[in-house]
């Protein structure tokens, strides 16, 4: 073919046009009849129309929002649903078709699976009005600016479904951190969680949406979007700076925090969710002097401040209030700092060294400390109350709750949190060939058994409920029961038997009734529940503690409403009395180190409003 | 009475300023020439650019990596993909991504059949110019059959946003490729058709052979590229010379022309429409199984490591070049957008339309097949 | 083909390869003429575009030019700062006359003169009278939202458009 | 009268005729729409190159600066009834291009619009609703748009003027100080 090939002349061209007469028509007759043409029926099965959403799926987290290169989205505020879980917020999209280009990215980055979109695609209008000027979000337009529901769900186009969910962009798989195998480990006090590698971070925290759906679960609200994506960009310096604006104990948290933020985490509603724990633990090890990074100390206000207890609680109250230009003195009874991280928490889940590591960062702040310091003892607690100008107690709990069975007072028969004093400060060594058994489900019933197992025992852990009901962390539990902890379901204790020492346990194999009034089911001994005995060495009962206040005097006590198991405090910390704090889980109904950060944080802020108050008065 | 013929030295003939576009049927897209005409004959011409502009470069820097995907297949509509497939292929150079084969081979696969649409919607212009609706008609219904193809694929008719970095978005669905098949055997049926009725037709030929005349020098000094820079003689394509995705394992030939002439430049893309199903046969043929995309970060962690990459592809238009700059951050620092018709369009269109008659502007326009939209930005 | 890395490295210039058509040089300002000038002559004569980086925190304007060779198929990035405070450069429109096109472009979007370029009208704008706006400290949507919404408080004396029947 | 006038609407929404004009990334959806495969000239409508023998001024897409003003020159010259129809997001409320500062936002603050599309693109079906709905509408007696652009020409006007004839820079220019080295 060239530029001289010109078709030749023809009369009877015209006719070969007659054989088109027999075709089927090529034009779509749209409206009477829809597309239905070679090569496939109908429009495509996966064709990117307007949104539907399972607006009780949908927990409102917003990225569909967030990843809208059209700014199409709006989370709007609903009233007339109730959410999927705890975590879900009561917020859901709205899609702007002023704005919308169906590039279907929402979709895509859905952790939920609920937005989804149709294949419906006409929508014309005549603006019945000329578009409204001040466009509040709240008012759902008509015309173009619609709240995605159910309205096109029978036409299903773009979806990603349980079938394909692996393959959205969103990576659902963790990164799990190495660890070491259960027979070594179940010998050993040495750590046998590995923190990741710089690599194994960047690649968990590149999993992060960065919703901040964990920021509202966790009890201090960390910015951990802010400080994943710090690791993510490959700079842990930055982290921690983030880390250290609400936490400043991050390597403590890093290791052994109770991660409520893992369970708010969006990514693990459809995969697993990110390890936020532990990407906080690598920032926090990663980075070798924390003061490079710590906020900048100012002057001394000359204001003063007493901390009673070493725990994070005072630790936090300390920090903060040294960074608002407090003096802090710190009191604690026992020779170290630390409290329960120190005496309750078994090294194999935090290295004493880590340790030393948060906190000696915080008393390079110079804040004081007086070790092996009671109040009570050793200085009244009146004298503090009048030389300082508020005083904090973070005292934690101390005085263990009771089994109340018969053959409690026998020996061996052991709380957990004194079990873990003695393991830990080395009186207990051995425990070889000796059977164990733990009453309770918790964090410390775990340790105590863990702890056992490694000094060589054979441990039992009886429980009330169920497994699934423990208040442990399910990893914890996973990892006691490989390393050989064997845990009794529904086994209510009934009577442990020995003449000085204990001997034997006995315990009844409980049965779930439903609680009338709503609560858990509770589990029920009756005459046909079976009685089971085991032996036992020793019986160690880690079913929680309350807080020990008696070196407060009595009328102090009543003031401030102590009633045994909580001090109430308001939303900074502060007590009915003028001038005194609390914090820790003293005053916290979750007892963790995270909650208790928070509460002597909130604190120390507390007391710069009460000094400020105090001052505006003179 | 005898009347004296009018010709151009005659005093009627004034000079006087005529706007070609942008309400203008004869030019393609929104666009203007100001010309300065002297009777029938261009003295001057000067583009009148921005009509289309709506500052991508400038959008592009405020959003992320990924959320880019769903903005760069504007900047040309007619042939959206190439957009997606250069920017992917800079993200994944600069990022050291790996991309599977078979993401690979979906790539040319789209990226071809968009050659082909883009070709019948370009001839299409042409007919509409010389007054040869036939050829909008038949070319523009054939063009549908491959956007349904493409909605079956990606979801989307004209915008597809189904690259990602990495690979591809979907796999393809089950029976795809045959209907592929069947879609070649039918455009090879049609081919001759075409070739009777446009190529061989007097009067697109008496239009069209001769006019605006490049050479192959002129052409390269004055920045053309792809097919109307092969239609002078140069024959030098981006995915020959330097092969990108998988077309070194494609045997395909860069058809020769070479008269430099308008007809010659429609006459290269209608031959290498011919090469482009050749390359969809083998692609078909050779696609192997496995994954189709390399998992990246999601989009909000998305980070494209510090540099910058100038990475390009042969479009039906010439070369589409990504020029990115990256500081390391979720955002690019900087994107510019190489438009194949920028240099024919903006600057060579000066210098080709003087002396051009006013009523073979629009189809020397036509034939170079500029794209207004991927100069104006 | 890689004896031109080494022929402009002899210039004393910087020059890395990016992959294996595609190489970079590193051009002081004032030499970039007679680099775009020797590397034409050795074959790059197709000039595909010229784009500008607005190194806003250190000040400059980096401009980068790319060249195509047919005869190598090879691509050149060359690259060259100028400063960001009144950037100056002398055009290239004597090498290709096609650079005038490119340079007016520039000169639109982001503020740089190009001395002996006779054209630097407005080219893609119509009536700009804002910063260039390619230029980093240029916010486009406040641009937009000042420009294109429509604010109650403004008091043209003219209906809100609600009151339109 | 009024009888008369329901006729004469009867058979103008029967024989519309479209402005040739493609002001953005939609036109590429029009051929499509106008030949073989979706045919619109079914309802009475073809392409037509000169706006005063137009009576449908579709915007297809985005309306850069500069466009916004060859529009309204085109919208004017156009004789009445016309309409105008806005093609896709971005004619709605700026679609993609929303912070874009050179696209305009909402289209029917500088010429009335009569019927929208949504979509990005619209789809040649959508194309053809909004077809049969204008011919409804026009029968009815209910679009009319270019009457509201007389009576709000004021308003209108301000607004046009507000994006085409600057006279200062619309931001105020902060001079960034540059760290060196």
């Amino acid at each position: 073919m060239s530029s001289q090939d010109i078709e030749k002349k023809n009369g009877f061209a015209p006719i070969v046009g007659l054989k088109y007469l027999f075709k089927k028509p090529h034009t779509v007759r749209y409206p009477k009849e829809d597309l239905e043409v070679f090569p496939i029926s109908g429009n495509s099965p996966n064709y990117r129309g307007f949104h539907t959403n399972d607006l009780e799926k949908c927990i409102g987290c917003g990225n569909c929002a967030r990843v809208c290169p059209t700014d199409a989205v709006t989370m709007v505020e609903t009233t007339d649903l109730k959410p999927a879980n705890k975590f879900a917020k009561t917020v859901r999209p709205v899609f702007d078709y002023g704005r919308c280009c169906f590039c279907a990215q929402c979709v895509d980055v859905c952790p939920t699976g609920s937005l989804q979109m149709s294949r419906d695609y006409i929508h014309t209008f005549h603006p019945s009005v000329s578009i409204s000027v001040e466009e509040e979000p709240e008012i759902v337009s008509k015309d173009f600016i619609w709240r995605a529901d159910s309205t096109h769900v029978g036409n299903p186009g773009y979806v990603r479904n349980e079938k394909n969910k692996f393959d959205k962009v969103i990576n659902f798989e963790r990164t799990a951190p190495k660890k070491t195998d259960p027979a070594k480990r179940k010998i050993s006090f040495s750590k046998y969680v590995q923190i990741y590698s710089k690599e194994e971070a960047e690649k968990e925290a590149s999993r992060c949406l960065g919703c901040g759906a964990c920021v509202e679960a966790c009890p201090n609200e960390l910015h951990i979007p802010e400080y994943i994506s710090a690791i993510s960009k490959g700079d842990p310096e930055e982290s921690l700076t983030w880390i250290y604006k609400r936490n400043p104990l991050p390597l403590i948290c890093g290791e052994v925090c109770t991660h409520q933020c893992e369970e708010a985490c969006v990514v693990g509603i459809q995969g697993e969710p990110l390890a936020i724990r532990w990407l906080k633990a690598f920032s926090a090890s990663n980075v070798d002097d924390y003061l490079k990074i710590s906020n900048f100390l100012p002057k001394s206000n000359g204001k003063k401040l007493a901390a009673i207890g070493g725990g994070p609680a005072s630790l936090s109250f300390g920090y903060y209030a040294r960074l608002l230009g407090y003096d802090v003195t710190i009191y604690e009874a026992e020779e170290k700092l630390g409290g329960a991280m120190m005496w309750g928490i078994p090294i194999y889940r935090l290295p004493k060294d880590e340790m030393m590591k948060d906190i000696n960062a915080i008393l390079s702040t110079r804040i004081e400390v007086k070790l092996n310091t009671k109040v009570g003892r050793d200085v009244k607690f009146e004298d503090l109350m009048r030389s300082y100008d508020a005083v904090f107690i973070g005292v934690g709990n101390s005085k263990p709750m009771t089994l109340r069975i018969k053959g409690e007072d026998l020996e061996n028969v052991v709380q957990g949190l004194t079990f873990m004093h003695m393991v830990n400060d080395g009186t207990l060594k051995d425990l070889n060939g000796k059977k164990i058994v733990v009453v309770g489900g918790g964090n410390v019933a775990m340790d105590v058994a863990r702890s056992s197992v490694r000094l060589g025992a054979d441990v039992t852990i009886v429980y009330r409920r169920r497994i699934k009901d423990m208040p442990a962390d399910p990893e914890e539990i996973e990892d006691a029961s490989q390393e050989g902890v064997k845990i009794v379901e529904m086994g209510v204790p009934i009577e442990i038997y020995g003449e000085k020492h204990a001997k034997e346990f006995e315990y009844a194999v409980a049965s779930l009734v439903p609680d009338p009034s709503g609560g858990r089911p509770r589990p029920v001994v009756d005459d046909k529940s079976p009685h089971v005995k085991i032996s036992a060495d020793y019986v160690v009962a880690a079913i929680g503690q309350t807080p020990s206040i008696d070196f407060i005097p009595v009328d102090i006590q009543q003031k401030i409403g102590f009633d045994g198991k909580s001090i109430p405090v308001d939303e900074y910390g502060r007590t009915k009395v003028k001038g005194l704090f609390c914090g820790g889980d003293a005053s916290n109904a979750r007892q963790d180190i995270i909650s208790a950060i928070g509460s002597g944080m909130r604190a120390a802020k507390g007391v710069e409003v009460y000094l400020a108050k105090e001052e505006g008065n003179v | 009475m005898e009347l004296t013929p009018l010709n151009e030295s005659n005093d009627d003939y004034r000079y006087y300023e005529l706007f070609i576009g942008p309400n203008h049927p004869g030019i393609e897209g929104n666009f203007s020439y100001i010309l300065k005409m002297k009777g029938h004959t261009v003295a001057e011409a000067t583009p009148d650019p921005g009509l289309l502009h709506r500052g991508f470069e400038k959008l592009m820097e405020r959003r992320l990596w990924t959320q880019n995907l769903a903005l760069i297949p504007r900047i040309c509509v007619p042939e959206p993909d190439v957009n997606e497939v250069a920017y992917c292929m800079g993200i994944e150079h600069m990022a050291k991504i790996e991309v599977p084969k078979r993401a690979q081979y979906i790539r040319v696969i789209v990226l071809e059949l968009a050659r082909i649409a883009s070709f019948l919607f370009g001839v299409s212009g042409l007919g509409g110019t010389t007054g040869h609706y036939t050829s909008a008609q038949w070319l523009i219904g054939d063009r549908d059959y491959i956007l349904d193809l493409f909605e079956w694929l990606t979801g989307g008719r004209v915008y597809h946003i189904y690259q990602y970095p990495g690979g591809v978005k979907n796999d393809l669905p089950e029976g795809w490729l045959d209907k592929l098949s069947d879609f070649l055997d039918y455009m090879g049926k049609r081919l001759p058709e075409y070739d009777k009725f446009i190529f061989k037709n007097p009067i697109i030929q008496k239009r069209t052979v001769g006019l605006g005349y490049i050479s192959a020098d002129e052409a390269i000094e004055n920045g053309l590229t792809g097919p109307n820079l092969r239609a002078s003689g140069v024959i030098y394509d981006i995915r020959k010379a330097q092969p990108y995705l998988v077309y070194d394992e494609l045997d395909f030939e860069i058809p020769k022309t070479g008269d430099g002439d308008a007809f010659s430049r429609i006459l290269q893309r209608r031959l290498e429409l011919g090469e482009s199903i050749k390359i969809l046969r083998q692609c078909i043929k050779q696609i192997p199984q496995g994954p189709y995309r390399t998992k990246v970060p999601n989009p909000f962690q998305f980070r494209v490591p510090k540099g910058s990459y100038y990475s390009k592809v042969e479009s039906s238009r010439g070369e589409f070049g990504y020029y990115m700059v990256s500081d390391g951050d979720v955002k690019p620092y900087r994107v510019y957008v190489r438009g194949p018709s920028y240099s024919i369009g903006l600057y060579y269109a000066t210098k080709a339309l003087v002396g051009m008659r006013i009523e073979d502007v629009p189809v020397w326009i036509h034939t170079t097949d500029m794209c207004p939209p991927d100069f104006d930005r | 083909m890689a004896d031109i890395l080494d022929e402009i490295r002899a210039m004393d210039l910087k020059a890395s390869w990016l992959n294996d058509w595609e190489f970079e040089v590193i051009v002081p300002k004032e030499r970039i003429g007679s680099v775009l000038d020797y590397l034409k002559s050795r074959t790059f004569k197709g000039f595909m575009g010229l784009s500008c980086v607005d190194w806003i925190d250190e000040g400059k304007f980096e401009l980068v030019y790319i060249l195509q060779s047919y005869d190598l198929s090879l691509e050149a990035i060359v690259k060259t700062k100028i400063p960001r405070h009144r950037p100056v450069i002398e055009s290239m429109n004597a090498i290709w006359k096609l650079c005038e096109v490119y340079e007016r472009e520039m000169h639109e979007f982001f503020g740089i003169e190009f001395v002996g370029n006779p054209n630097l009208r407005p080219f893609f704008l119509e009536n700009w009278l804002d910063t260039p706006p390619l230029r980093k400290d240029f916010d486009t949507l406040a641009f937009s939202e000042e420009l294109f919404e429509f604010k109650e408080d403004e008091t043209h004396g003219i209906n809100p458009p609600e009151r339109i029947e | 009268m009024s009888e008369w006038t329901e006729i004469v609407d009867y058979f103008r929404g029967r024989s519309m005729w479209m402005l040739h004009y493609c002001t953005g990334c939609g036109a590429i959806e029009l051929p499509p729409t106008m030949t073989s495969r979706w045919d619109m000239e079914r309802f009475g409508i073809t392409p037509m190159a000169t706006p005063r023998q137009a009576d449908i001024l579709l915007i297809t897409g985005y309306l850069a600066i500069k466009t916004l003003k060859r529009v309204i020159y085109t919208y004017e010259q156009m004789q009445p009834p016309k309409w105008v129809l806005g093609f896709g997001s971005c004619t709605i409320n700026g679609g993609i291009y929303w912070d874009s500062y050179n696209v305009i936002e909402r289209l029917d603050k500088y010429i009335p619009v009569d019927i929208y599309i949504a979509g990005c693109m619209p789809r040649p079906e959508a194309i053809l609703d909004s077809f049969v709905k204008l011919k409804e509408m026009v029968q009815n007696g209910e679009a009319k748009g270019y009457e509201k652009y007389v009576k709000n020409y004021e308003w209108y006007k301000a607004n046009q003027d507000k994006v085409l004839k600057r006279t200062k820079p619309v931001l105020e220019r902060i001079e960034k100080v540059t760290k060196i080295g």
